[in-house]
């Protein structure tokens, strides 16, 4: 359980020190170092389940599970080379006069204040906790959205604030509602504790849970990016610095995402029947569907990822609703390879963006010409990302597509209908991007690419083979939400 | 032996087909009041042209020289696989009716490339206009074939021509349109009025003629050869597949000069019946070919039909 | 467990081709490598010298890229031998190999089928690693690197050949999507045109909505199921709707990698993007294992076929066949033309194997066996020929720069050797006899004249009408290539590209061509060598073979029985050569007459022939478009200029000519449209106002509350 | 079980939702920023009392922590933050023009009715009567919603968004009598945090637009210009 105070601690000192110490030129490699730290220290929380099995602390404060363990790594290795590429790309925007020292501090102290919260979300095991760290988060970015402080950029800002802050206020009226139901069958001290409340789950009021997921889903949804509350989502993404981006894309998304899972689990055990997974299959699908279309209408490289990002938690969130031990597996895969993907896709995005001058699609053109390595992490990413084997988002995208067969057989052509309309989306404009003559005045710049293609080797690995010990957490994290294990 | 009797059988359809053609202009002539050459002039013309010496254009390449033995080749196994006298020859088995259409197809594919290799207007317009008329006969002859070889359920010529010998004479509407279709393919392939003009040279008339207007010599003598033996060959599918009576079913040398004599008079019949619709009809536009062979496929099709419906409806 | 071997190393050979690409332009690297590593105590001195030499520096790049050839030629052999042992073995192989989902390994099996096509893809693979070295050396290495053709190269092929082994359900579409993406970065290989980026869009997109359907159709059987595997999925139990939903999936899934019409717009677009050699292995190979994927899934997984499946396969088919050589005819592009003419050629395959399905779904097993093995024999006859005419056109390329038919002329002057090979490759798919296309249309002749055996009505009529448009189709065929060799090699030279075309130096690269020609003739004599595996594989996947046609000798082909019809290649080509020795030798004999005089061709008197006088290829092909002018969108205009007094004279004639295929603006346009439409309604939603925004949030929520109280 | 039946301390919680909904009403209504503000104000001063009233009457001491974070926070420094803006904008004399004005007031209304049938199963299972007034706690959450829809002006989206807060801190009272104190104070920070973050925005947007008139916010849209 040290690890897992490690890992808090090592974000805090981060805040601290950067807060403290203003920015210097090396303040990047501290931040990499720092992440580091956190990554090891997640190594060694993910050895620890790996032998013992769930962790508690002592007061029940925090739980190390096979659900979130994973995500504790996905999150301290996406903030580890995240932050590889932070570095230059920062220095680069420096150079070019968008930015200053007082900001990039900020960057900095917030960038670990963010992946405190990050951390706080999954190790906590208490969900008024839960809910306050995911506030913090959003509190943490807020001021990184608006970082270049240009009026689309405050603007954004202020959306992503407000929806959010609003959407989250409708979250902690859930969680009251919960806390309100556990405190009526036990103790008030341990009431929120997701432990407890999941071992009592059947005893819990379902009306009440009932509603409370309700407020819980919008709530938590606004942040996983839901359609129709998801509007804040491309103004965010594609305004904020690309590092941002990709932490956001391939971060938070995901914690919201396992917030509402984590309430579901409780509200299926209340309610015996899957009405919230109905929910959430809606939702999950209109996203989706939405997010599909709105992709052909991009004008801004970054948007149009971020409306990417929409459609995938559209089908994670599809698929968690679906339950049944398949589907299920597929969401907690491409949980994993759709935020390595994603925030690999955002990095180069990112570089793409310096070797242009602009996030203009129409005038990022020719970039294996210029930049050969760029042009090829952007266009194998967007293979990726598109759902093209041997990537893993094929292997979860396949068995979701097997599992709605299965059981919702009428849905399968709609989803269908979406992937298609979302990777003609994706291509028409990526395609032009990366192929073609270079156009006068793009030159390369100096640029990271191992984390892009680190992540994307990854992806590769989890589409050919899933590791033993992964395979095992997802199986167990199945059997934790569904009930029963794949196959 | 048999082996033998096939050659000789080959080879006295090559040396009759000069006189089927000598023999059609005789009857044409005197329906037009005209005076006859000799039934003879064929091969005297024949003659003439291989003793010449051949000239070739300048830009001709090896195509050019080589087609008129390809064709012929080719025209000449086609005549080997037909029973002209007799039937069950072991040349028969070699290929059947659809081989058969394949050898016209290569023989035809080889005089194309020639008319297109000298490079002049005329050659290009001939190959074009015979690959157009020849794409749209060969599904109306396949269409007429069809008819009778599922009827007899072979496609083999020789045991489709012993089926109905040996079902005597009954009356098939199939066969009635299917012999209709087949002649009107005939003459479209042949090159007969009033799909072209055999006689002819007038420019924007011609087919065939623009082809082989560059040949000369004994180039020109195989391909006027190998067009006799095709008029005769279609003629003999005609007479028969449909009228096979008389054709030589055992090898005795009574049977097969009763085969001959039989064979003789059917050509010679279908000869007069030619002559008398080529001097009637003019010919038609190009553009309308494609009416007269759509009517050859359609009757083939309602041969087709009326086999099912009338004939071997279950 | 040798031949599993052999077909393991097939694959990894031509992956290791691939990574062997990658390390183009590595030299610096490899230098230092061998520098550093190589220096102090090596003590091998030749072997030094030799990677001395391999390093040089103007020779490393050759040397690079035939090394990667050579990977791949081996990978080809291999496939072609364990293609071959498991077809005489006539035994199916199964395997695992633990890579997958933690609970599915990928399960792999190879038996007579998969063997058959690795035999093609082996012969195609083998051809175009002949001609490759040559080929690529035109490409310059800054515009178009090295590394990326022949790494793609590598995953392609690996990705088709892993396609023939998969043996369930993940698997096979990891290989499948393996295929298309490596083939779309070789189309997209050309990127600086943007006719070639959008060809690669369009390809990449059908690929995917093909691959998601045939996920969906997997997915159908995989519900009524326990599992991916193969296995598996043959056990499901389907009532005769489902079956048929998931047949249709196939259809389509499988049908637009084919190329079927309606959903072939792709291929005339992409096969002519990709370099000349990739063009023959999509064309020739690929599309094979999209036929592959049908058979396997209907004839295989499904189990029980019905009826009404064979008559839509052969309704596509037939359509396909038509409309692919009606279009090829129009295109004045050479791959092009090609491409519309494997429309054409995969038509005939479905529509052969559409009478396969019918004879099985009605009882008639061996008759289905017959379908069966003329649709195959065939896909194996269109891999060879198409290959060899796709190598050709990248020959003509490479020596006029241009593939436009009309430039052309007169180049087997010029060109000798690739004319000869040319006329071969037009030839066969002109289904001319002695070469193999005749004999697998035969076959398919042969299996439509059966017909009597069915006591449908419907069937018995609709079957002959399918073979006549058969019979336009190869007659098309033979009129379109005709044209084609006419156009190009015959006549006068049309430009001087062509004028001062010559003969291709490096004699390699005729190779290839050179061996698919010969293996052209060789089946087109000799078709019982592949109709004798090909019965194996029938009898595996059918339970049914051909009755032994051996019965007269090897020399005769009798496929329903050998008093009904046969065919003797062999005994053809020796009448024709009697009949054409004969007359040969008897015309010549006259020393005097024998040599010929050469003159001026008639130029009707008005003297002075010229190129521009010949037929064009718009000229050739005119009877057709008026003949069959509805089936396409034909943009036909004479533009005249006008000049002197009162605009009476004629300056100039512009002729203007587009013939388009129906499928764009009927098909394609009206969904881009609906889509970019929809995008547009949809996007209304998005105001940017940040009340509109809370008002969602806030509707959204109540009206949840309500549905959930 | 009837108010007259309950103890005094129950009877005046109650009384104090109504007035809290009262007041929700009245700033969904209000066009004037600084009377809104005062509203809000004094919807946290009827907070921190229900508060403390709740901390006396439960006995629960961590509520007077709560009650007394409220009324820092809510009742001193977030009014007294908004007034300073207000008044440096000089927006003290505006008054917004509200759409609609009777529907909205005519909607909050039936907001209230729809909170009620929304949680009428819970009320209903609940032994004390003091969940009654978890209706009153959510109808002020969606009138505070309603009241960021309604109006332009950036204050009051912020006065919407703690009233929203305002709301949550009222359930988490009469529900369940307080949430755990981690949870009170991890909110209560978040709370500042925000609080600071508005104004950092407000200088920002009005830098940035020069007004705070949040429909000008609207570059990033998905619409055809």
């Amino acid at each position: 359980m040290i690890a897992a105070y490690v890992l808090l601690l090592v974000p805090f000192l981060g805040i601290a020190f950067f807060g403290l110490t203003g920015h210097r030129d090396d303040t990047g490699k501290v931040n990499i170092g720092l992440n580091t730290f956190s990554f090891l220290a997640s190594i060694w929380l993910a050895v620890k389940v790996l032998n013992v099995g769930s962790l508690y602390s002592a007061d029940q404060a925090f739980l190390i599970d096979s659900f979130n363990v994973y995500l504790i790594m996905l999150t301290a290795f996406v903030g580890l080379t995240t932050s590889i590429f932070s570095g230059p790309y920062m220095a680069h925007e420096k150079e070019l006069g968008k930015l200053n020292d007082r900001r990039l501090k900020l960057y900095y102290s917030m960038y670990q204040g963010f992946m405190l919260a990050m951390y706080l979300v999954l190790t906590t095991n208490n969900m008024g906790v839960m809910w306050v760290a995911m506030e913090g988060a959003t509190l943490a970015t807020v001021l990184l959205v608006s970082l270049y402080r240009t009026p689309e950029s405050i603007e954004a800002a202020w959306k992503y604030f407000i929806l959010c802050g609003v959407g989250i206020a409708q979250a902690l009226f859930g969680t009251i509602l919960l806390y309100y139901a556990a405190v009526q069958i036990g103790d008030s001290e341990h009431a929120l504790l997701w432990s407890v409340l999941y071992e009592n789950a059947d005893k819990l009021n379902p009306d009440i849970l009932k509603i409370a997921f309700v407020f819980l889903l919008i709530g938590y949804g606004t942040k996983i990016g839901l359609v129709p509350l998801h509007n804040w989502l491309p103004d965010a993404h594609s305004e904020g610095p690309t590092p941002m981006s990709a932490v956001l894309s391939g971060l938070l998304l995901n914690d919201a995402l396992y917030a509402v899972v984590r309430n579901k689990m409780l509200v299926d055990g209340a309610t015996q029947n899957n009405s919230a997974g109905l929910l959430m299959m809606g939702f999950g699908l209109l996203s989706f569907l939405v997010a599909a279309v709105f992709l052909h209408r991009q004008k801004d490289i970054k948007r149009l990822f971020s409306y990417s990002s929409i459609e995938h938690m559209g089908i994670m969130t599809f698929a968690f609703g679906m339950g049944g031990p398949l589907a299920t597996f597929a969401a907690l895969l491409h949980m994993t390879v759709h935020s390595l993907t994603k925030s690999a896709i955002f990095v180069t995005v990112g570089h793409a963006a310096q070797v242009a001058g602009t996030q203009d699609i129409k005038k990022i053109r020719g970039l294996i010409k210029t930049q050969p390595k760029i042009g090829w992490g952007l266009l194998i990413g967007t293979v990726a990302i598109a759902g093209f084997p041997p990537f893993g988002v094929f292997t979860s995208e396949f068995l979701v597509l097997l599992a709605t067969m299965h059981s919702y057989p009428w849905l399968a052509p709609v989803l269908l209908l979406g992937i298609g309309i979302a990777f003609a989306g994706l291509f028409r404009h990526i395609q032009p991007m990366v192929f073609g003559e270079q156009p006068e005045g793009q030159l390369p710049v100096k640029a990271n690419l191992w984390p892009v293609f680190i992540h994307l080797g990854l992806v590769f690995w989890l589409g050919l083979a899933i590791p033993d010990f992964l395979a095992n957490w997802f199986s167990q994290a199945t059997l934790l939400i569904s009930g029963s294990t794949p196959l | 032996m048999t082996w033998l009797l096939a050659i000789f059988q080959t080879l006295l359809f090559v040396a009759l087909a000069p006189l089927l053609a000598g023999w059609l202009k005789w009857c044409k002539c005197h329906l037009q009041n005209r005076q006859a050459p000799s039934l003879l002039q064929p091969y005297r013309e024949l003659l003439k042209l291989t003793r010449k010496q051949p000239v070739v254009a300048e830009h001709a390449s090896w195509i050019f020289t080589r087609a008129p033995y390809i064709i012929f080749s080719a025209t000449v196994l086609a005549a080997s696989i037909v029973p002209l006298i007799a039937v069950d020859l072991p040349t028969a088995a070699i290929a059947d009716v659809i081989v058969l259409v394949g050898f016209f197809a290569f023989a035809r594919f080889f005089l194309a490339l020639a008319g297109l290799d000298i490079g002049t207007a005329f050659g290009g317009m001939g190959s074009s206009r015979e690959m157009t008329i020849s794409s749209l006969a060969e599904p109306a002859m396949l269409m007429a074939i069809f008819t009778l070889t599922m009827t007899a359920s072979t496609t083999n010529l020789s045991f489709a021509i012993v089926h109905v010998l040996n079902e005597g004479l009954v009356l098939r509407p199939s066969f009635v349109f299917a012999l209709f279709a087949l002649m009107l393919v005939a003459i479209a392939e042949t090159g007969r009025i009033p799909v072209d003009n055999p006689d002819t040279h007038l420019e924007l008339t011609m087919i065939h003629e623009a082809m082989i207007l560059e040949y000369s010599g004994r180039h020109l003598a195989l391909i006027e050869w190998a067009s006799q033996v095709k008029l005769m060959l279609y003629g003999v599918l005609i007479a028969n597949i449909f009228f096979p009576w008389g054709i030589a079913q055992g090898f005795s040398i009574q049977a097969l000069a009763y085969g001959l004599l039989a064979i003789i008079v059917k050509l010679a019949l279908l000869a007069i019946l030619l002559s008398i619709s080529e001097t009637l009809l003019a010919k038609m536009r190009l553009f309308r070919v494609q009416e007269y062979l759509s009517f050859a496929y359609l009757l083939g099709l309602l041969g087709m039909l009326s086999h099912i419906i009338l004939e071997a409806s279950r | 467990m040798m031949t599993m071997i052999l077909a393991y190393n097939a694959v990894l050979l031509s992956f290791a081709s691939g990574l062997l690409a990658l390390l183009s332009n590595q030299r610096a690297m490899l230098m230092a490598l061998s520098q550093r590593y190589l220096t102090s105590d090596f003590h091998y001195p030749r072997c030094r010298k030799f990677l001395d030499r391999i390093l040089e520096e103007n020779r490393h790049a050759s040397l690079h890229r035939r090394a990667v050839f050579v990977l791949l030629g081996l990978s080809g052999v291999f496939a072609v031998l364990a293609g071959l042992a498991v077809m005489m073995g006539q035994d199916s192989l199964t395997d695992q190999i633990g890579l997958g989902l933690p609970w599915l390994p990928w399960h792999v099996r190879f038996d007579g089928l998969s063997g058959f096509f690795y035999l093609i893809i082996g012969i195609g693979v083998i051809a175009v690693s002949l001609y490759g070295p040559a080929y690529v050396a035109f490409y310059q290495e800054s515009q178009n690197p090295f590394a990326v053709l022949g790494l793609f190269t590598g995953l392609f092929v690996g990705g088709m050949l892993l396609v023939l082994l998969a043996d369930d359900a993940f698997f096979f579409m990891i290989a499948w999507e393996l295929m298309s993406v490596a083939s779309y970065f070789l189309v997209a290989f050309q990127h600086e045109h943007s006719a070639n980026r959008r060809a690669a869009f369009i390809y990449l997109l059908m690929a995917q909505v093909g691959a998601l359907a045939i996920i969906l159709s997997f997915g159908v059987l995989a519900s009524f199921s326990d599992g991916f595997t193969f296995d598996a999925l043959r056990q499901a139990t389907l009532s005769p709707t489902w079956a048929s939903i998931a047949f249709v999936l196939a259809l389509l899934g499988f049908g637009m990698k084919a190329g079927i019409v309606p959903v072939h717009v792709w291929l005339p677009e992409a096969h002519p993007a990709a370099p000349s050699h990739i063009s023959a292995l999509m064309s020739g190979v690929m599309l094979k294992v999209a036929v592959y994927g049908l058979i396997r899934f209907c004839f295989d997984l499904l189990g029980e076929l019905q009826w009404q499946w064979g008559v839509v396969l052969l309704v596509l088919g037939t359509v396909s066949a038509v409309g692919g050589i009606l279009y090829a005819m129009m295109q004045p592009n050479l791959k092009r033309l090609l491409a519309y003419s494997s429309i054409e050629n995969i038509g005939i395959i479905f529509m052969v194997l559409g009478l396969s399905m019918i004879f099985m779904a009605n009882g008639h097993p061996q008759l289905a066996a017959l379908g069966f093995l003329a649709a195959l024999f065939h896909a194996f006859n269109h891999s060879l020929f198409k290959n060899l005419l796709f190598l050709g056109a990248g020959i003509l390329q490479h020596q006029t720069h241009d593939l436009n038919i009309d430039t052309m002329g007169g180049l087997i002057q010029r060109m000798p050797q690739t004319s000869f090979l040319f006329l071969v490759g037009c030839m066969s798919i002109s289904s001319l006899p002695l070469f193999n296309g005749f004999v697998s249309e035969w076959l398919a002749f042969q299996t439509a004249l059966q017909v009597d055996v069915l006591d449908n009505g419907v069937l018995r009529s609709l079957i002959p009408v399918s073979a006549a448009a058969l019979a336009l189709t190869a007659a098309l065929a033979a009129a379109c290539f005709v044209k084609v060799f006419g156009m190009i090699f015959l006549g006068l030279p049309r430009s001087r590209n062509s004028e001062k075309a010559q003969e291709v130096k490096d004699k390699s690269m005729l190779y290839g061509p050179a061996l698919l020609a010969g293996l052209c003739f060789f089946f087109g004599i000799f078709p019982n060598l592949i109709i004798n595996l090909l019965n194996g594989v029938a009898k595996q996947l059918l339970g049914q073979s051909l009755p032994n046609d051996t019965a007269l000798s090897w020399l005769w082909l009798a496929p329903v029985s050998a008093n009904k019809v046969s065919y003797s290649p062999p005994m053809v080509l020796v009448g024709v050569l009697i009949a054409g020795g004969i007359s040969f030798w008897y015309l010549r004999r006259n020393l005097e007459t024998k040599t010929m005089r050469r003159a001026a061709a008639w130029d009707c008197g008005f003297g002075g022939l010229t190129p521009r006088m010949q037929y064009s290829c718009s000229a050739f092909t005119m009877p057709f478009r008026r003949i069959f002018a509805r089936v396409w969108l034909i943009d036909e205009r004479v533009d005249k200029e006008m000049q002197g007094a009162m605009d009476m004279e004629v300056k100039a004639v512009h002729y203007h000519l587009q013939v388009q295929d129906h499928s764009w603006p009927r098909l394609y346009q009206p969904i881009t449209h609906g889509v970019n439409q929809l995008a547009k309604q949809v996007g209304r939603i998005q105001t940017g106002n940040i009340r509109v925004y809370l008002g969602y949030s806030f509707v959204t929520l109540i009206l949840m509350l309500w549905v959930i109280s | 079980m009837n108010i007259e039946q309950q103890d005094f301390y129950t009877q005046a919680i109650l009384s104090m939702a109504a007035l809290i909904g009262l007041a929700s009403f009245l700033m969904l209504g209000q066009g004037r920023l600084l009377r809104l503000i005062f509203v809000f104000a004094l919807q946290g001063l009827l907070l921190t009392l229900t508060a403390a009233l709740s901390a006396y009457s439960l006995d629960n001491h961590h509520l007077y922590i709560s009650a007394g974070l409220t009324l820092v926070l809510k009742v001193m420094f977030i009014p007294w933050m908004l007034r300073r803006q207000v008044l440096a904008m000089h927006m003290n004399r505006d008054v917004e023009a509200l759409e609609n004005k009777t529907l909205v007031m005519l909607g909050g209304a039936s907001l209230m009715v729809f909170s009620y049938y929304v949680l009428h199963p819970i009320v209903q299972s609940s032994s004390t009567i003091m969940v009654n007034a978890l209706a009153v706690s959510l109808s002020v959450v969606l009138l505070g919603m309603l009241l960021m829809i309604s109006h332009r002006q950036a204050v009051a989206h912020v006065v919407g968004f703690m009233s929203i807060e305002n709301g949550l801190f009222f359930a988490a009272i009469v529900a369940t009598n307080g949430m755990p104190m981690v949870v009170e104070l991890g909110i209560a920070f978040d709370v500042l945090v925000a609080a600071v973050l508005f104004g950092i925005f407000f200088f920002h947007i009005r830098t940035s637009i020069d007004s705070l008139d949040v429909d000008r916010l609207n570059r990033l849209n998905e619409i055809d210009q």
